[in-house]
């Protein structure tokens, strides 16, 4: 864990320091953007998929609300994205709301589908209405030049500044809810419910915590998106490929359900898209994201714990095993001298 | 003053009736043990008692309040939980975990840690409470079992067959601190055991269930010489055992 | 017919059993006895071929078992009741019974089905109950069962009178005579070893992974030692 | 009322083509309990298979959809020996993770090996309908619908009724115990994946009778795939059939009273309402 | 040094074909150049499938490979997110994506050598009533099928723009998923309703769907197409007969450059698709703009690219025979044509002055 913390620390003052050194109109800079988004969004889902073990395949759902409500907002009444942001998460809280109350009792893949047909549903409302989020033809952050007041700046640099924010308030949330009392509630629950309940978790209200903190900062994480790309469309900020399911392999290449994972994972995922789309889009078609995927299966067949597991050997088991057993023995004996 | 009253309790799966209008009252610190034959339905009452079953018909009275319905999580807080028969401690987290977490029932993560590792000490197992459970044996899995449902400090105990697979030796020791638990803690303890050394030893009434129906109820003594009983469980040759 | 010799392993690097050697006879009946994480169950999981790591050397009817994948030893003549009863949950009893005797599928099971539901009567009239919704003595009764219908030379019984009611012991240790008197051979891992003792010839004690003691059923029954760990008298 | 009737048929005949695309699904997914997103580009590849003997031998798809079965149930066994096989004990997440990325693969290597072309078959009955009085009933959806309802019985019946379908199930629900009697469990575990990608292969096949395949053929039914198997129930085969109908059934009729554009809309809306009442599908077993 | 210059295209994924087409015509596009002119030229491609990547690869082209200009990125939305970021860093694009807004939110480095979706949809409809008007066949009740992605969308208001004026009732107005699987409920409706004729603004799998299922219920309406799926190749291979005669609305038209059309059916096996010939032109305009310019500084070459109207090369394959560009940056030239499928090929059926041969009504010539 105190590693962890200090790899987050780490990573926030090399991003801070690139800030200053690169140049802020470059790709460098875009591209550390993108790992901190991608690292950010990871982590967000890890709170429900890694810690409650909750697989959520849904979370562009909470993503692209928080997208488009601060988006919404500045282009009908130039409302500043950092009240949008707000309003963002409490409508992506409404909307976990509402999703928990029929999945809540669903198990494993029951649940992962339930929310990939949440996000998948969320996706055709914005397509269809229009008259609000601009329909299939997208939506374009009002371009106004640079300005903190409206979170927008013309080139990458001073993004960094924000998505290293969020990334050290989601790597918080994270680590509280991980290694504090909340930790081991969710843990339970997502081991065994039942005998959670028996041992006094409620489980339900559990998993509800977890679903709507992810889902406010998934959404937050939306928002900043936005201000980042200024023109984004349905398809994308509620794609199942690229905002779900990614959200879940950045934590899972990394590894599920600790601190570190999705900040690995987002270290190895990013870097790698971006090399290849930049060394391969010359050659076939096709063949970077042909890559892409052999890089995914090498990972996780070599890795399937993720590759933090690479510096963190399983827990040894047997060690204490011997003076464990033996133990037990031993205790037994002395309990039978003293009653014979 | 009855602590646990149960009325008229009833379960049905489908056709098969489980629990068939059983009716008991339970009385603070008694030791009660819970015998009969392979599914007459010990386990299905427990999972009743502390709200994983609604009763089909029927209702439990906890501190003479009504607790069927309730769920589980509220009815340990109110002081009545039970172990698993088949276990089901927490795979993926070390046997310190697994008790910690029952133990924040009450208490904040650092006083719930002491407390893990004193209920760990009670059953045994404190020199191995940073092991994860999958590598566990039955019986060490049982015994965590007791660990954890102890850190929620019940007032009421339901133990399904915890001593199963251990040596008589093992057996005593468990035995020792349940009763150690009883006088120092005041615990109320309803124990399934098919093993009749143990249930002898330990209980000072039994209940006995046959085919979802209670068919006996009184002091050891009684019930082992309890025709009706003997033809339905005991059988011939239990005189062995004590 | 099975011998081992200075059998080792465990499941990771540091080994649970530690130079264990036991054989069993034609048609013999042999207990394992020891308190528990002695490493009974480990002994019964080699000789299925379920310990992830084993060296010494292990034989049946002289063919050395190592080049054996767990597969292929139930037709070799080996069948297990393992720990915790490893049903088919989702799966009816009857399924689970038939599955016993996958190995010989070409021949006719119902016999040998009827058989076992006239040693457990439960299990008829629960044939069509998935087995994951049994309770736990039900569960032990088709472990036994479908072991049974494979057929063995020789049978591996890890604690099968867990969790049955007295009655049920009886019944499965009387059963289990009677599978002897047809000549299987048993190796039988017992807690309850005041009966265990009255059902096998000989026994090996396992401490710690290693076999502490090694005698007849009187020879052990008379010994102070044992009567006070094991009979607790 | 014939537009009514119409709709509904229509519904439960493209009932069918989920249906057939959906069972190899409801044997990975449903009893193997593998998630794998990848089993939609099993689809694709049964589609080209389909597409070139069509192409070169002349075969209608609906024979090539039998030569789809063969290189879908070839592929499928490879993979599971490459790669699934190792992710078996791993979470469900490590599962997905390795299923998308064999997802990227076979997709982009479809892209590499035959290009970005549509390709799709001529056959005299794709054009043609049953006209039954006012209502047409679509010939490839009707050969869709047979072939779904043939498959679909005929892997309940393996499953239910074979040793080797026993063997699939036990293995799936507890391997060491399958083993100790006796089940080459690795050996099941690569039939059983080969099957499930070979009858998904199989769909592809069938339904290239009235679309066309290109590398992405597959994607645009990984959702709709997912969404039958479960809503139908997993570990039940019929299931995948009756799924598929209610979606069939769901998408056609919804248009009559919402824009066709919301007809996915509203079939989410309703899965996730089925599940909340019954969390195990509705033919799914629950089990303790 | 040689210049570089970007290329942002969906060389993977569903747009994959159009992409690479698109890659073809460029290439084709830049030998040619070459030949005429002393230039060298360096083209580097980013596969971009989505909006999400759009942004970071151009980023890249623009700070890394150091681009003098973009061409690309056919899907609109993407077109859109690219164009967010060489707005910023001052690089000038030229695309051939529809969507209105490309041209519409008053940025100054994004050139449309194309007409917007909105003029699509309005050409589309009024030429089929022209031509349907010659043929003698008065038009007073329409449907109109869309696939709902930005471009479907758009040009979808643009038809019903064009109804609007011409007082026609549309009677069917349905946007569907792209990606649909089944078209039947569509053509339920429209076989139901008195539509005279079908606009349906598809890509190809539901282009396929929508006539075969037609074809299944017998209803043999003139089919009026939204480019995109009605004018791949592919599209005759799937139908076959049925797609004699079906019309579409299309930015471009191979038979408008004959020997170029030639030598690239030669080197790739079929036609020149609306794609390659458009942003061969792109790509063409570009670099003519670049030599005036003399110099790779982004702003010239800007300047360079609003000023130049080029009517030679691949240019002049476009109707209107220019590319040249307004104040917006839209296309100031280019108007789209009617296509219609006869055998295996596309033939320019109007307006009469780049007809290639007489539109078919209904089975009869059109004189
Ligand atoms: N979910 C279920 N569906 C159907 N039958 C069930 C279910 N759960 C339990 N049963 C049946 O109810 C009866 C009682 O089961 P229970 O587990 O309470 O028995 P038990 O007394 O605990 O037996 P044992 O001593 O063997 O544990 C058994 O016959 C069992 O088969
Ligand atoms: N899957 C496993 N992984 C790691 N260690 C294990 C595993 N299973 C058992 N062990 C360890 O091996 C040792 C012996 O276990 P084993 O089950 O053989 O004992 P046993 O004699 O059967 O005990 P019991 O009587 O409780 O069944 C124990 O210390 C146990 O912790
Ligand atoms: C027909 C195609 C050129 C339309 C293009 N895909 C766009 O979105 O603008
Ligand atoms: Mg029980
Ligand atoms: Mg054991």
């Amino acid at each position: 864990m105190k590693r962890s913390l200090l790899l987050v620390l780490a990573i926030s003052i090399i991003a801070v320091v690139l800030a200053n050194v690169l140049d802020p109109r470059g790709y460098a800079a875009r591209v550390v953007c993108l790992v901190l988004l991608a690292a950010t969004l990871g982590q967000c889902w890890n709170i429900v998929g890694g810690l409650a073990n909750q697989i959520s395949l849904g979370h562009a759902a909470f993503f692209g609300i928080g997208a488009y409500s601060s988006t919404v907002l500045q282009v009908m009444w130039g409302i500043s994205p950092w009240l949008g942001i707000l309003v963002g998460m409490v409508f992506a809280m409404l909307a976990a709301l509402l999703l928990s109350l029929p999945t809540m009792r669903l198990k494993g893949p029951y649940f992962a589908l339930a929310t990939l047909a949440f996000g998948e549903a969320c996706r055709i409302l914005a397509t269809s209405m229009s008259s609000v989020t601009g329909g299939p033809q997208g939506i374009s952050v009002p371009f106004v030049g640079d300005s903190w007041a409206m979170m927008q700046f013309r080139g990458a640099g001073n993004y960094i500044y924000l998505f290293v924010g969020l990334f050290i308030i989601v790597s918080g949330v994270f680590a509280y809810l991980a290694y504090g009392r909340m930790g081991y509630l969710l843990r339970a629950v997502r081991e065994n419910e039942e005998a959670a309940e028996v041992s006094g978790v409620n489980t339900l209200k559990v998993k509800l915590m977890g679903a709507l903190i992810s889902a406010a900062l998934t959404a937050a994480t939306g928002t900043l998106f936005a201000q980042f790309t200024f023109f984004f469309d349905p398809e994308s900020v509620f794609s199942v490929a690229h905002i779900s399911i990614r959200a879940a392999l950045i934590a899972i290449v990394g590894g599920v359900g600790t601190l570190a994972g999705p900040i690995i994972g987002a270290l190895i995922v990013v870097p790698l898209e971006e090399f290849l789309i930049g060394y391969f889009s010359n050659n076939a078609a096709g063949i970077a994201p042909f890559i892409f995927g052999v890089a995914l299966v090498a990972i996780v067949v070599l890795r399937p714990r993720g590759l933090v597991s690479i510096f963190q050997p399983r827990r040894g088991k047997q060690r204490t095993e011997a003076d464990g057993s033996a133990n037990a023995l031993a205790t037994a004996r002395q309990s039978a001298a003293g009653k014979s | 003053m009855t602590i646990l009253q149960a009325n008229q309790l009833t379960v049905r799966f489908g056709g098969l009736v489980a629990v068939d209008k059983v009716s008991f009252a339970v009385q603070p610190k008694e030791i009660i043990g819970l015998i009969g034959p392979n599914g007459a339905g010990k386990t299905t009452l427990f999972s009743m008692l502390v709200g994983l079953h609604r009763p089909t018909s029927g209702h439990v009275l906890f501190d003479g309040q009504h607790v069927s319905g309730k769920r589980p999580h509220v009815i340990a807080r109110q002081g009545m939980t039970k172990t698993f028969q088949n276990t089901a401690l927490f795979p993926e987290m070390s046997l310190l975990d697994n008790v910690t977490t029952a133990g924040l029932l009450r208490h904040p993560v650092r006083e719930a840690r002491a407390l893990a590792l004193d209920c760990l000490d009670r059953v045994g197992l404190r020199n191995i409470a940073d092991v994860d459970v999958d590598s566990l044996t039955f019986p060490q899995r049982a015994l965590g079992e007791v660990a954890r449902a102890l850190a929620t400090q019940p007032r009421i105990l339901l133990l399904d067959e915890v001593m199963a697979a251990l040596t008589p030796l093992e057996m005593d020791t468990v035995i020792a601190t349940l009763r150690e638990l009883r006088d120092r803690d005041g615990l109320t303890l309803i124990v399934v055991e098919h093993h009749m050394r143990a249930i002898m030893r330990l209980s000072e009434r039994l209940l006995v269930l046959n085919f979802g129906k209670l068919i006996a109820d009184g002091t050891p003594a009684e019930v082992s010489v309890n025709p009706d009983v003997v033809a339905a469980y005991l059988g011939g040759e239990h005189a062995r055992h004590n | 017919m099975l011998d081992i010799i200075k059998l080792s392993g465990g499941y990771g690097p540091r080994p649970i059993l530690h130079d264990v050697s036991l054989h069993v006879n034609e048609g013999e009946t042999v207990a394992i006895l020891g308190a528990n994480t002695a490493g009974k169950t480990s002994i019964i999981k080699a000789i299925c071929g379920l310990l992830p790591r084993t060296q010494g050397r292990m034989t049946l009817h002289g063919q050395d078992l190592a080049q054996v994948p767990a597969h292929r030893r139930v037709a070799m003549g080996i069948a297990c009741v393992p720990e915790g009863r490893h049903v088919f949950p989702e799966m009816s009893v009857y399924e689970n019974l038939l599955l016993g005797g996958y190995h010989r599928r070409k021949s006719d099971l119902e016999a040998s089905i009827q058989r076992c539901y006239e040693l457990f009567p439960r299990l008829q009239e629960r044939r069509a109950q998935a087995a994951g919704t049994l309770s736990g003595g039900e569960q032990q009764m088709v472990a036994i069962g479908r072991a049974l219908i494979a057929d063995p030379r020789l049978l591996l019984l890890d604690e099968p009178s867990h969790g049955l009611a007295p009655m049920m012991v009886d019944e499965v240790h009387s059963a289990i005579m009677k599978v002897n008197q047809e000549g299987i051979a048993v190796l039988l891992i017992e807690q309850n070893v005041a009966s265990a003792l009255k059902v096998v010839g000989r026994a090996y004690v396992l401490e710690s992974g290693r076999i502490a003691m090694e005698g007849t059923a009187d020879q052990l029954e008379s010994n102070d030692e044992i009567r006070r760990t094991y009979l607790g008298i | 009322m014939s537009a009514f009737i119409q709709t509904l048929v229509d519904g439960i005949l493209i009932g069918g083509v989920y249906g057939v695309i959906a069972v190899g699904l409801s044997l990975v997914f449903g009893v193997l309990k593998i998630v794998n997103f990848a089993q939609a580009e099993f689809l694709m590849v049964g589609m080209y298979a389909a597409w070139f003997a069509w192409s070169y031998l002349g075969l209608d798809p609906i024979f090539g959809a039998f030569i789809a079965l063969g290189v879908g149930f070839l592929l499928g066994a490879l993979c599971q020996r490459l790669f699934v096989q190792y992710i078996l004990d791993a979470s469900p997440v490590a599962q997905i993770f390795l299923t998308v990325g064999l997802l990227a693969v076979l997709e982009n290597g479809a892209l590499l090996i035959f290009g970005s072309d549509f390709r799709s078959v001529r056959t005299p009955y794709q054009t043609m309908a049953f006209e039954i009085g006012p209502i047409f009933l679509s010939v490839p959806y009707v050969v869709a619908f047979v072939s779904a309802l043939a498959m679909s019985l005929l892997l309940g019946w393996l499953l239910n009724h074979t040793w080797t379908g026993r063997a699939i199930r036990a293995t799936s629900q507890n391997r060491d115990a399958a083993q100790l009697f006796g089940i080459d469990t690795r050996f099941i575990y690569t039939i059983a994946f080969g099957l499930g990608t070979g009858l998904t292969a199989f769909g592809g096949g069938i339904i290239l009778s009235y679309t066309a395949v290109s590398p992405t053929a597959g994607a645009q039914f990984v959702v709709l795939m997912f969404t039958v198997v479960v809503l139908g129930g997993l570990g039940s085969v019929q299931g995948a059939l009756v799924g598929g109908i209610i979606v069939g059934i769901i998408q056609s009729v919804s248009t009559l009273f919402m824009p066709i554009q919301l007809q996915n809309l509203v079939l989410f809306v309703v899965f996730i309402t089925v599940l909340a009442f019954r969390p195990q599908g509705l033919l799914g077993r629950v089990a303790r | 040094a040689p210049i570089n210059i970007g290329v942002v295209l969906p060389l993977s994924g569903a747009n994959a074909q159009f992409g690479i087409n698109a890659r073809n015509g460029i290439e084709m596009a830049l030998e040619d150049f070459k030949s005429g002119h002393d230039i060298d030229v360096n083209l580097v491609y980013a596969d971009v499938p989505q909006p999400n990547a759009a942004a970071s690869a151009v980023q890249r082209l623009v700070s890394r490979e150091g681009v003098v200009g973009v061409v690309g990125a056919f899907v609109s939305s993407v077109t859109l997110a690219a164009s967010e970021v060489t707005e910023r860093t001052g690089t000038p694009m030229i695309t051939h994506s529809f969507a209105d807004q490309i041209t519409g939110r008053g940025y100054r480095y994004i050139f449309q050598v194309t007409p917007k979706a909105t003029t699509f949809g309005e050409k589309q409809f009024q030429y089929a009533i022209d031509v349907a008007a010659k043929a003698g066949n008065e038009i007073t009740k329409v449907a109109l099928f869309y696939e709902d992605t930005a471009y479907g969308t758009a040009q979808a208001e643009g038809i019903r723009k064009a109804a609007k004026n011409a007082n026609v009732e549309i009677v069917i107005d349905d946007a569907y998923p792209l990606g649909i699987t089944d078209v039947a409920p569509l053509i339920n409706k429209l076989r139901r309703s008195d539509a005279q004729l079908v606009f349906p603004v598809s890509y190809f799998n539901d282009a396929l769907l929508i006539i075969r299922t037609m074809r299944q219920q017998k209803i043999d309406l003139p089919v009026i197409g939204g480019a995109a799926g009605y004018i791949v190749p592919d599209f005759q291979k799937g139908l076959g007969k049925f797609a004699e005669d079906v019309y579409s609305i299309a930015p471009a038209n191979y038979d408008a450059l004959p020997d170029v059309a030639e030598r690239y059916k030669q080197k790739y096996g079929v036609f020149m698709a609306h794609e390659a010939l458009m942003y061969g032109a792109a790509l063409q305009h570009m670099l003519q703009a670049i030599l005036n310019a003399k110099s790779t500084d982004s702003e010239k070459v800007r300047d360079a690219i609003a000023a130049l109207r080029k009517c030679d090369g691949f240019s002049a394959g476009i109707p209107g025979g220019c590319t040249a560009f307004g104040a917006t940056g839209l296309s100031a030239t280019a108007y789209p044509i009617f296509v219609q499928w006869r055998g295996d090929g596309l033939v320019t059926v109007f307006p009469d002055a780049d007809a290639k041969a007489a539109p078919r009504w209904i089975g009869k010539e059109v004189k």
